[in-house]
């Protein structure tokens, strides 16, 4: 555990010395959404129908952006070289790293969503709901996306191989996450769709690490 | 069972072996097609709503069905190959994945011909399966670009193998996907085409044809397996035997 | 220089049977074979591009040989990845190190990394370990901060830290001043004296006891 | 001009290298316009009223994901100061980036547009109007990005910087173009709305190259 | 070798007057201060930190000093940069090499850089280049395949190459192989013989003509 509360802590601590990038997936996230505003100018009737789809499409895309730094730095400077010759078993380093991500993007972007989804005229209950979606939701994106993230590390420059790599292993989530939302306005019960989620994420957490370390491994050979 | 298993994944043994089956395996193909298109597009009668149009199920379905099938073979080999490290099931992985994308391609295609007669419309995007089939042709973009991008090709088809597993996850959720949403949103196609029970005189050519594409699959496989490994051993001694066409191999 | 001096414990033989390795099409080198004992070091020669950094990331199970194999303390690397490489230490030419934090972080993650179950170091060892190499004035520097030849020198205190017997340098004179080299040259004789087993690629020589040092030459 | 030459020549060489790199803005911004399908599941009368909006953003956002690697490499491995320390004025090469970076980005997906915007169900005449936009707006994109670029260069994670730096100069072009589409599908003349765009990109091509390369000077030092 | 062997046309004196460069708070060094003739070379030394690198950046004009400046002909480098920058070949310890173009390619755009309006160099010269720095064989090598070593000579192929006046090489040995440091020697010693400039950092020696260098020490 010594070693994944390390790694977890090195890593906190890069992002908060660049000061910016704590509050960065937060403020990109809320400008997608006000850039989905202003490019369609939508009736507030409409917009509530596509309000949690908007919310998640963002909440994505932040992921998505910030993943390509979860070991490409590691890489350029022989730090990942260090991990995988290191007595730990990588798959812990991972699962520290995943964690990692998921605070600095997922996490401000769950706690913030709710206030959008106000602002975008769902009502209170919905908003929790989507609040509750993301919860479940932006660690599985994080957990995905570290497979991702390890398969093409090794490229000079795969960021946008990466994106077509991960995104179709996201839509599952995103379809799930903005149906449940959905669902749950429509008044139907949402248990059903909510445990689908959360297995999910059980299955994503506990597979990701080892397939990643397996990647990471094959990346820096 | 693993010595068979064994015997057969060295390279010499499976190149000969498929050698010797490849024209037999033509031959069955090529009958199968030849009389499954003649009993579709002749002796199947013309569907009494679609007309002629529902004659495009031949192609259409059978490569809707290889595309998923051609995926978990191609993600069994590669745990094979990522497990045991057996040559012969990462060269089979490899080759599989551009006929997969292939088929994905055509059920795409041949699916949104029919649909333009049918629902009127090329492309729905409400339709879970159709969804699930483009998804899945991006799963397999994905694959053949990862290892088109990764230059050492032996890495190559190590992170392939680890992303055709990770994907195979992904196919029983999307699966679901398909049946979950569709009990609360009611697609306004699925139930179209799931439920009326096909006429038997159309049945067996349909049948007829799917085996015909799976045989197509295994040919096209061997061939390119073979190729694949004739380069991939070109400077063992049982290789260069056959460059100069003496000896057996 | 206070540098530790019981015997390393679980001090065993390294060694490598016909390594071969294969670069598009040609053998880089063929039948690589060493054998080294506690307490002894191989300095590693070779032109420019004879494959010096590849064999050393293949001793350190980095990379896979095309064919032949690593042995230590009798059995293949590959059997025993966690207990080899709690004993191994590497520093490669690029070196590991995190640009954005100072030097005593660097060198508690690395550590850790190291170490593993047993206690994180002491803030004791690693102020001795930078007062070892020259680095006690820059203990709070950014590591972006440092020259080249601190930088090396950040990277080479880990090899002192983690207490590791087998120590695997490509390269380690490079950018460092006189006084730098003289460090590097004591530490690694100190090292061997603890039983300890090094490998070393320099195109500089070393002044290490000749009785100790096995050379191997690729080009 | 030779040095113009052969800087596009070697951003593009360095992108073809990578050949999956040519395909993949395109195929992001595909990937993004489903993603929004995916999550919306809209009815076909809505969806032609947010085409524009989205094919929009989805080139924005594909825009903003290369626009790091502009600079970011060759400022790792010390070719800016080459460039820098070279003969040849640093404007020009800035110029010779922005174009390489907009045939590698949006030159792909300002051809695909129109066939998309069929897809979204757009008339024949709105999805030609859609790729105008597209030919004039893309390139605005891409010298605006360069500037933002060349600021945040010099910090070793900017990329999420990046985007708050250069979202917000983004949105113009984007509201213009896609009102543009709508003016012309609600049947009212779009000359005035097509010149402002025009005076956009004289405006930013005869103006980042400087700012970029001042803020590229600044980087380095 | 068969290096061109008329001299520099443009070769005029360089010079740096009482620069100060401070670093948090602390001066890194003060009052620097050098003339250097046509023909001359400047052989930096200083410990680890000193500031080696960063009087080099300066001389470069990519970095500003806190006081003082460089002159060349008689004049402020920034009063004529595009002159001087003509005039000057830089290989710092980040070497400016693309990994993704081959060693050919690297050299013609880094080439065109360099000369600018003057025509691109023809193929032979690249050709003759590359066999004075012993790369012939790697001339169609992906710059990321080459070991540390051919990267160095890589870069300094560049010097070379651009034939320019001022060279300004920051421990160019580094990686270096025994023949590498040789065809280096001779390389600067040309470079002198034809009324060339040269401020070179290294820690280990060179065997330059004692007469033609001059010695800084910033420690
Ligand atoms: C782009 C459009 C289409 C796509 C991507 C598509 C995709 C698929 C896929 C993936 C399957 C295999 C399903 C499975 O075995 O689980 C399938 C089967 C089938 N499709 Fe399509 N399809 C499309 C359009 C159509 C249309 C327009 C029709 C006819 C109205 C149609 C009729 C069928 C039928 C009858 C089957 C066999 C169903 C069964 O196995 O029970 N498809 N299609
Ligand atoms: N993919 C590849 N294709 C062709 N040649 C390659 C490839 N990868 C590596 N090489 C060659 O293999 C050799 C690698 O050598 P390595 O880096 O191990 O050299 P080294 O002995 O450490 O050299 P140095 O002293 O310069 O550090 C180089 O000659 C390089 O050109
Ligand atoms: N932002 C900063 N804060 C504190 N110190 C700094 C900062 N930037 C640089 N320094 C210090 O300034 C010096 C920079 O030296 P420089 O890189 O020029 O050294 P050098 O003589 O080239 O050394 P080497 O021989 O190791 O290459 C180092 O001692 C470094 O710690
Ligand atoms: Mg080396
Ligand atoms: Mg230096």
């Amino acid at each position: 555990m010594n070693i994944f509360i390390t790694i977890l802590k090195r890593d906190l601590l890069l992002a908060i010395r660049h000061r910016a990038e704590l509050l960065n997936p937060m403020l990109f996230f809320v400008l997608v959404i006000v850039l989905f505003q202003l490019g369609m100018r939508a009736k507030p009737a409409v917009l509530v129908t596509l309000a949690p789809a908007i919310v998640w499409i963002a909440a994505l895309l932040s992921a998505l952006l910030s993943l390509d730094h979860m070991f490409r730095s590691d890489m350029e400077d022989g730090a990942l070289e260090q991990m995988i010759i290191s007595t730990q078993p990588t798959s812990l380093l991972v699962l520290a790293k995943i964690l990692a991500h998921w605070i600095i993007t997922g996490l401000p972007v769950t706690l913030i969503a709710p206030i959008l989804g106000l602002m975008l005229g769902l009502t209170g209950d919905a908003s929790l709901i989507l609040f509750f979606t993301l919860l479940i939701g932006t660690p599985i994106l994080s957990a995905i996306g570290s497979i991702g993230v390890a398969l093409t590390v090794g490229l000079r420059r795969g960021s946008v191989l990466l994106s077509i790599l991960v995104l179709p292993l996201y839509v599952p989530v995103l379809i799930f996450a903005s149906q449940t939302v959905n669902t749950f306005m429509a008044g139907y019960p949402i248990f059903a769709s909510l445990s689908v989620l959360m297995a999910m994420l059980v299955l994503s957490l506990s597979l990701s690490p080892w397939a990643s370390s397996a990647a990471l491994r094959m990346s820096v050979s | 069972m693993y010595r068979w298993f064994h015997q057969l994944g060295s390279p010499p043994t499976f190149y000969k072996w498929s050698g010797q089956w490849l024209p037999w395996l033509t031959f069955v193909c090529i009958t199968l097609f030849v009389v499954g298109l003649y009993g579709g597009l002749v002796y199947a009668p013309a569907d009494y709503l679609q007309k002629d149009s529902f004659r495009i199920i031949y192609v259409h379905v059978p490569a809707a069905w290889m595309s998923m099938f051609v995926y978990v073979v191609m993600a069994f080999s590669g745990a094979i190959a990522l497990i045991w490290h057996i040559k012969l099931s990462e060269i089979m992985m490899l080759s599989s994945a551009s006929i997969g994308a292939s088929f994905t391609f055509i059920a795409l295609i041949t699916g949104s011909i029919w649909g333009k007669p049918t629902w009127g419309t090329w492309w729905e995007w409400g339709d879970a399966r159709l969804l699930s089939e483009l998804l899945l042709l991006f799963l397999y973009i994905g694959i053949i670009g990862l290892y088109s991008a990764i230059e050492d090709k032996r890495k190559a088809a190590e992170a392939v193998s680890i992303l055709a597993l990770v994907g195979i996850v992904n196919i029983p959720i999307i699966h679901y996907s398909v049946i979950f949403l569709n009990t609360l949103h009611q697609g306004p196609t699925v139930s179209k085409f799931d439920s009326p029970s096909i006429e038997t005189s159309m049945l067996i050519p349909l049948l007829i044809m799917a085996l015909a594409f799976k045989l197509f699959y295994i040919i096209v496989l061997l061939m390119r397996s073979r190729n694949e490994l004739l380069w991939r051993e070109r400077r063992s001694q049982w290789v260069r035997n056959i460059i100069k066409g003496t000896g057996n191999v | 220089m206070e540098i530790e001096s019981q015997p390393y414990s679980q001090a065993a033989r390294l060694g490598a049977e016909n390594l071969c390795v294969e670069k598009q099409d040609r053998w880089l080198f063929q039948n690589i074979t060493f054998q080294l004992e506690p307490g002894e070091m191989l300095h590693l020669r070779g032109t420019n591009g004879s494959g010096k950094t590849t064999l050393l990331r293949i001793v350190c199970g980095l990379t896979n040989a095309d064919q032949g194999e690593i042995n230590w303390a009798g059995k293949s690397i590959k059997q025993q990845r966690d207990e080899y490489h709690s004993q191994l230490s590497y520093v490669g030419h690029s070196d590991g190190i995190k640009q954005d934090l100072s030097v005593t972080e660097n060198l508690k993650v690395a550590a850790v990394l190291a170490r593993g179950k047993q206690q994180t170091p002491k803030p004791i060892d690693i102020d001795q370990t930078l007062r070892d190499m020259g680095l006690n004035k820059k203990k709070d520097t950014f590591a972006h901060d440092l020259s080249a030849g601190q930088r090396r020198r950040l990277a080479l205190a880990r090899c002192l830290l983690n207490d590791t017997s087998i120590w695997i340098l490509d390269e380690p004179l490079t950018a460092l001043d006189k006084h730098g080299v003289e460090i590097v040259e004591n530490m690694i004789s100190a090292h061997l004296h603890r039983n300890g087993m090094a490998i070393v690629t320099s195109h500089q020589e070393l002044t290490i006891n000749k009785d100790r040092c096995k050379d191997l030459d690729l080009s």
